[in-house]
């Protein structure tokens, strides 16, 4: 259940975050925000492939973070590292849920 | 060079033979790349010779859209079993291989 | 409402007791009994060629001369082979391993683990010490190739002691389970939508989709195994694909399998 | 000080078209039987005036063209060309959407039968043509073929 808190949470952050621009001081700040998220998606991502869920779409994303960031692009690097973490927890989501609803679908 | 076997199927139907060909070659167009982005060299067959009993009864040349591992069938009078079927090819590195067949 | 399925799920999960896998695979048969009441259950093995008029004449054009004859031959070749120490493939395998693909896969007591046609071959070459061959690569794609041809006509008969409950179960589980961003399970197409189509594509029957493996995919151009394929399908939904005989792939083949029994082998077979 | 840059690049032209035509007369003259312009050809028009310069060519039904409407896979598609027609020296196998239009062409004699198949490669849907060469005619038959991409995309 509390994964589907968390996506709750993001999906509320990923709006507040993307319409009012925080006056936050510094490139600094942000940079590591962008890590931050980056860190928090390979982490979730790499639950998601221990459970046999992962999606590629996330890989993709997190590649995109990755080489936004090196090209010190912050805002790309922050947008992609958000969504990265989004699919990544939209992919534990759905093995939470899978956990019970396939036994549903066997034919009796 | 691995060997390139030409595998042969034949059989006379009212002294007409039947010939079904299959062979192992790449075909490869010069226009596709491996995974490493490098392009892979054309290597496809460019011509085919088929003999009855020796001489020659069709010859076909092939650009490079023909499928890889060729498939080929064609039909050939006056045959009769005990007959011997040869079809030979050659591509443009100059490799050649060959498969021959006795009618049943 | 919550309370509701708060008490469904304990009951659910606490009352569970798995089903045993031959009243699921009767439930399996008779669900696409059901669905294609036209078609010989049998003729599944030929896949989407069973479903489709004009897709089966293309399949029996190439039928006529296959391209996976050659696999055969090299397998023929290669199986033959003697290792190193003078043993060969013959020595690992029942009947010389000449029509025997239809005991695979067969769960392992000693390795409490699912043993598949491919894994008993890089074992077999373990145990002589050879190095083992790539599941992906061609000389395995031509070693099965060749044992399955062997096997033509032979049906499975899968067994599921006690102590494979649990692997049967988790390839069940895989089988059933949504993932990808496209959120699809094998039976979302194979069963819920299977004989529609999607795009050019005919969906074909699970209840034959282990009887033609390898199978040489036009796509591929080269002989593959059925792990090949479920990474494809995992794939094609936006999942990440898992290795080649890895455990989850194992237990789907093994589940897969069993659902197959009393089907006929075919392979090694072409696709598209 | 214009015209002198002019003629030095004519001249070099004229030198390399010496080189190549002593490198081409070098090739062993079977080589130079095969059409190959026509091979290379890219467009349907140079396929059909190198294969058969200005002999008419019409639509006939005396040809069997056996080739699916939905290509199973692009990479192998089955085809058989046969006909009836009097005085049938060549058959030509042309995929006039693919880069090289001409595909494979089939030189027959008086022992062999005018009926072939093979598996040709079709980069995306096209018409797929089959010309039977005369002595005085050239005679045609098409289908569009559809080729679709594989697997369920998304």
């Amino acid at each position: 259940m509390n994964n589907l808190m968390i996506l709750l949470l993001l999906t509320l952050t990923f709006v507040v975050s993307g319409c009012s621009e925080s006056q936050e001081s510094g490139v600094a700040a942000q940079g590591n925000e962008v890590q931050s998220l980056i860190d928090q998606a390979i982490a979730a991502d790499q639950l998601a492939q221990q459970r046999q869920h992962a999606w590629i779409i996330t890989d993709e994303l997190l590649q995109d973070a990755i080489t936004a960031q090196a090209a010190n692009d912050e805002v790309a690097a922050k947008a992609a590292a958000e969504r990265a973490l989004f699919t990544a927890n939209a992919a534990l989501a759905q093995a939470d849920k899978e956990q019970l609803a396939w036994r549903a679908r066997v034919p009796r | 060079m691995e060997s390139r076997p030409v595998k042969m199927r034949g059989k006379v139907v009212d002294s007409v033979a039947e010939i079904k060909v299959l062979m192992k070659h790449p075909m490869e167009t010069g226009t596709r790349r491996d995974d490493a982005g490098a392009v892979i060299p054309a290597e496809f067959i460019e011509q085919v010779t088929c003999e009855h009993n020796g001489n020659v009864v069709l010859t076909a040349e092939w650009g490079t859209s023909v499928s890889k591992n060729p498939y080929f069938a064609f039909k050939v009078k006056s045959a009769k079993s005990g007959d011997t079927v040869k079809v030979g090819w050659t591509d443009n590195l100059g490799n050649s291989s060959e498969g021959e067949i006795v009618l049943k | 409402m919550k309370f509701l399925l708060g008490v469904l799920i304990t009951l659910g999960s606490m009352g569970y007791v798995y089903a045993d896998p031959e009243s699921d695979r009767e439930a399996f048969v008779k669900f696409y009994a059901e669905r294609f009441a036209n078609v010989d259950m049998q003729d599944h093995k030929d896949g989407a060629y069973a479903l489709d008029k004009a897709k089966r004449a293309q399949w029996l054009e190439m039928e006529e001369f296959p391209p996976y004859e050659l696999a055969v031959d090299e397998g023929r070749a290669l199986f033959s082979v003697p290792f190193s120490n003078g043993e060969s493939y013959a020595s690992c395998f029942d009947h010389q391993g000449i029509g025997v693909k239809q005991q695979f896969p067969k769960f392992d007591m000693a390795s409490n683990s699912v043993i598949t046609l491919e894994l008993a071959v890089n074992q077999c070459r373990e145990a002589n010490n050879e190095p083992v061959l790539d599941y992906l690569g061609d000389e395995m794609g031509y070693i099965t190739a060749y044992m399955a041809f062997t096997s033509r006509g032979e049906h499975f008969d899968i067994q599921v002691p006690d102590a494979g409950l649990a692997a049967y179960e988790q390839g069940k589980q895989f089988f059933y389970e949504r993932r990808g961003k496209l959120d699809f399970a094998c039976s979302s197409c194979h069963m819920t939508a299977a004989g529609n189509l999607l795009r050019a594509e005919v969906l074909s029957a699970s209840v034959g989709h282990a009887t033609h493996w390898p199978a040489y995919r036009f796509k591929w151009e080269q002989v593959g195994g059925l792990h090949k394929r479920f990474i494809e399908c995992n794939e094609q939904v936006g999942a990440v694909g898992l290795a080649p005989q890895s455990e989850a792939y194992r237990n789907l083949e093994y589940f897969l399998t069993y659902m197959n029994n009393g089907m006929e082998l075919n392979g090694p077979a072409s696709r598209k | 000080m214009q015209i002198q840059a002019i003629r030095q690049p004519s001249r070099r032209r004229f030198i390399q078209g010496l080189m190549s035509v002593i490198a081409l007369s070098a090739l062993p003259f079977q080589l130079l039987a095969r059409s190959t312009k026509a091979f290379q050809a890219t467009k349907l028009e140079t396929v059909q005036a190198e294969l058969f310069g200005d002999l008419p060519i019409v639509d006939s039904s005396d040809i069997s063209l056996d080739i699916p409407d939905i290509a199973e896979n692009g990479a192998v598609v089955p085809v058989s060309v046969s006909t009836t027609i009097e005085g049938a020296e060549a058959i030509h196998v042309v995929i006039e959407q693919n880069p090289n239009p001409l595909s494979a062409s089939f030189k027959l004699t008086e022992f062999s039968v005018a009926d072939i198949s093979m598996r040709v490669k079709m980069g995306k849907s096209s018409v797929v043509t089959a010309y039977i060469k005369t002595p005085t005619t050239i005679y045609k038959t098409g289908r569009e073929v559809k080729v679709t991409i594989g697997g369920c995309g998304g």
